[in-house]
């Protein structure tokens, strides 16, 4: 039972959170936002274990994990 | 539901100007936490070097000297021996560390500088547009090796982390990657190892880590990963170099 | 106003000489300038400085005509002879310098430095006795303030050769009386 | 009453440096300034300070950045090639407002030049000598007791304009011996807010010259060049000789004065009414007492041992209004006062 809150101005779309998530529940978003990137988004909050590995892994250090 | 993960205190919040993927960030986070966690911000000095990474000053949320290109290792000697019990880092790229600021980083650990140096390395000048490295591997592409880096005219790749090991002042080396989380939180165990030798009042150390660069690669972020691991990893083996327990 | 060429060979103690007088200079609250001469080679050839003793502030920091040469060997003598001031005094050192001035209008005052050093049992000491030579010709600076200067110039663990040096002192002096 | 002693220029500097509070040096060999590292070697521990030489004089002046930034009283020395080797960290250091003492003992150039003391490096040193819109603070001594007051003062010039502070001698400078009184030592140094180090309870402090947006390092520039104008203000220094009734001004610093003055007594017992303006601060220059005297005077003559550089100010402080000649020896030859007086003779005759 976990979940994570990305900051999707800071975004950068670069999809090494998406490669992380054991879970494969990270993708990219269809919009984008003001800097022009399709943000990555949670696509199943249910199944978020909250284990971090995405914000182990993003540059630009926008992901908040709960647990 | 707790928060378990977020950004650091001892991180500025503000964007990054890195380019999508660049793991520049994750290198930031990673000194930032072992700082956080070792609860000396108050006492720390960052040197920036060059390149990508000069900006660092504005993520750092602690004291930073700007130095010029290659010369970060000088400056922090000027700093560390004003204030030796601050902890005193430089963190520079593979063109600023491994080619103008050459003589610096080595003669820093030949003196056994109480100093950590974070150097980041993915074989080629990002901020300057991709221009060949000392570090850029045989036939790999750049703007100054357009036809591949050619040996028989540049030479050969510049190991700088086991020559900086070689030396006696030298307490601490390894070279790690950022591949996986696996391999980032050994980037951060080497980065906290490196941290506290130096709290410890030993010698100079060094975290070489391998490093990605997306856009003067060529490549997508997670396929310059692949690329790393397969291409310049080979030539830059990861793993401790150096160990404390070999220094007599 | 002593402008004085002191000119020998490394090892002879050149330097050592021209900074007594200078110091001794000092200590009779003369205006004092020594001007060392440096090389691209640290070690070997002619070794020689200056010295300025005035009652007046000294101006310029180059002696180019001394009033006073005094030349310990021969390449000294011959690369300085023609140097020195009109009516000037050329304090040579015998044991080494065989040849005759060419000059007519300077005064030639000879002593066998050497010689008499090796007398005293110290071959290292002919320093002193031109510097006694010198002392006793020029009246520059009194006797006294070479031996308070030499005491605070030498290291402590120098100061039992002090005897020896005010002797070849006093001896050089009085050949010349 | 303090006593005199006998110093050589090179260990003078270093002796007064350390009575000024500096601490740090950190430095590269390069004769003929070596007496200066030496001196220090031996006594900075004795005060509890570090000297540390490093491996060329580039890391020399960066280490210095960061002593600096550090906030404590660094200095570096050096001579002519080692300083051209030390600009880009200058240029660094005036850009971060750090203040330091930089020792140039100048040699004969170009390239390696020879060691013999020489004025060539008049242009690098008063025009900024690296690269961007920037000036050093250049004071030149001509005596050993000069050398010890100006260097003394230099390290709370530095601080006070949060810039880097040149001492400019030559060779004769460094190695000739005067008796000189030593000030007191210095034991309350200024509180540094912007330094790097220890921080419990203010805001970080980033001392760095990057400043990456064009409006932003347009604004420094500005307060840049806002001080440099209140050092134009406050900190113009210079000497004259003999110069009330002067009909001929020779201008001329460090060394070379010494050797013009002695030319100007030579003069004047032959009845040349000739005095000298000596600036003691080659930047910022002392172009008023050049503009006063232009009125009585007939011609300017430079001297200086090389081509010609100051002559430049010269000419910028006087306009057009009159003449301006130079003489001088060159590659370490040291002019004599014989030939200088036989310059001003000849300048004088076709003048009449």
């Amino acid at each position: 039972m976990g979940l994570i809150k990305i900051r999707e101005e800071r975004c950068k779309g670069c999809t090494l959170c998406i490669n992380a998530c054991p879970k494969k529940i990270i993708a990219l978003a269809p919009y984008v936002n003001s800097k022009g990137y399709n943000p990555a988004t949670l696509t199943d909050e249910k199944a978020c274990t909250g284990c971090g590995f995405c914000y182990a892994f993003c540059p630009d250090i926008c992901i908040e994990v709960y647990r | 539901m707790d928060k378990v993960s977020s950004f650091p205190k001892t991180l500025v919040d503000v964007p990054m100007h890195y380019c999508p993927g660049c793991t520049h960030g994750i290198i930031h986070r990673l000194v930032a936490e072992v700082i956080e966690e070792m609860e000396i911000a108050f006492k720390t000095v960052g040197i920036a070097s060059v390149g990508c990474s000069c900006f660092c000053y504005d993520y750092f949320n602690f004291d930073v000297v700007a130095s010029a290109h290659g010369r970060a290792p000088a400056t922090a000697t000027g700093v560390k021996r004003v204030h030796p019990e601050c902890l005193v880092f430089t963190y520079q790229g593979d063109g600023d560390l491994a080619a103008i600021g050459t003589a610096e980083i080595i003669h820093a650990a030949v003196r056994g500088e109480k100093i950590s140096v974070i150097f980041v390395n993915n074989g080629i000048y990002g901020m300057t547009g991709g221009q060949m490295a000392p570090t850029t591997l045989p036939e790999m592409k750049a703007t100054t090796s357009p036809y591949g880096r050619s040996t028989a005219l540049t030479g050969y790749p510049i190991k700088m982390t086991e020559m900086l090991a070689l030396q006696d002042g030298c307490v601490y080396a390894e070279r790690t990657k950022i591949s996986s989380v696996a391999t980032i939180n050994k980037t951060k165990k080497a980065i906290r190892k490196s941290f506290e030798l130096q709290i410890a009042g030993k010698g100079f150390s060094v975290v070489e880590i391998l490093s990605t660069c997306p856009t003067n690669w060529g490549m997508e972020p997670l396929e310059s990963i692949k690329w790393m691991e397969e291409n310049l990893e080979t030539y830059y083996p990861v793993g401790l170099i150096k160990d404390e327990k070999e220094v007599k | 106003m002593h402008e004085l060429l002191l000119a020998g060979f490394g090892g002879q103690g050149v330097m050592l000489m021209g900074k007594i007088l200078a110091y001794a200079g000092m200590k009779e609250e003369k205006q004092v300038m020594f001007i060392p001469s440096y090389g691209s080679e640290m070690r070997g050839g002619t070794a020689n400085c200056s010295v300025i003793l005035s009652e007046e502030e000294i101006d310029a920091p180059v002696v180019s005509k001394p009033t006073v040469l005094v030349a310990m060997n021969t390449p000294s003598f011959d690369k300085f002879e023609s140097s020195v001031k009109e009516n000037g005094i050329i304090i040579l050192n015998s044991s080494l310098i065989t040849k005759e001035t060419t000059r007519e209008n300077v005064k030639i005052v000879k002593v066998p430095a050497s010689d008499i050093a090796k007398g005293l049992g110290n071959e290292r000491i002919i320093n002193m006795v031109l510097l006694g030579t010198l002392i006793a010709v020029t009246n520059c600076v009194k006797v006294g303030s070479i031996m308070a200067s030499l005491k605070e110039i030498l290291p402590p663990h120098r100061h039992n050769l002090l005897p020896l040096n005010q002797k070849a002192i006093e001896d050089a002096m009085s050949l010349v009386k | 009453m303090t006593t005199k002693v006998l110093m050589k220029g090179s260990e003078a500097i270093a002796e007064a440096a350390i009575l000024s509070g500096c601490r740090y040096f950190f430095g590269y060999p390069i004769t003929p300034q070596n007496e200066i590292p030496e001196y220090l070697a031996k006594h900075l521990p004795k005060v509890g300070g570090t000297f540390l030489q490093a491996e060329s004089e580039i890391s020399a002046i960066y280490m210095v950045l960061g002593g600096a930034a550090a906030g404590a009283r660094v200095m570096t020395s050096s001579s002519s090639p080692g300083i051209s080797l030390k600009q880009e960290g200058i240029s660094y250091m005036a850009g971060a407002e750090t203040p330091c003492v930089i020792v140039n003992i100048m040699r004969g150039g170009p390239g390696l030049g020879a060691i013999q003391g020489a004025q060539p490096d008049y242009w690098q040193a008063t025009r900024g000598g690296g690269h961007g819109d920037y000036r050093l603070l250049v004071l030149a001594p001509a005596t050993v007791q000069e050398a010890v007051d100006l260097t003394y003062q230099a390290f709370d010039l530095a601080d006070k304009y949060r810039n880097p502070v040149m001492i400019l001698g030559d060779g004769i400078l460094a190695q000739i011996m005067e008796p000189v009184e030593l000030p007191e030592a210095n034991n309350q140094l200024p509180d540094k807010a912007w330094a790097v180090g220890k921080n419990e309870n203010r805001p970080r402090n980033i001392v760095s010259s990057s400043y990456p947006k064009v409006d932003e390092l347009e604004k420094v520039s500005i307060r840049l060049h806002e001080r440099y104008a209140q050092i134009k203000k406050n900190e113009v220094r210079w000497d004259s000789y003999l110069t009330d009734d002067a009909e001929y001004v020779i201008a001329s610093y460090g060394s070379a004065a010494r050797i013009a003055k002695a030319a100007i007594k030579m003069a004047r017992a032959e009845g040349i009414k000739v005095g000298l303006i000596r600036p003691i601060s080659v930047w910022p220059f002392p172009t008023e007492p050049f503009q006063n005297i232009v009125p009585q005077t007939k011609f300017f003559l430079s001297f200086e041992m090389c081509t010609g550089q100051m002559i430049d100010d010269v000419r910028l402080a006087i306009g057009n209004e009159r003449p301006v000649y130079h003489y001088g020896r060159l590659g370490g030859v040291i002019p004599l006062p014989e030939e200088l007086l036989a310059k001003i003779k000849e300048l004088v005759k076709e003048a009449k």
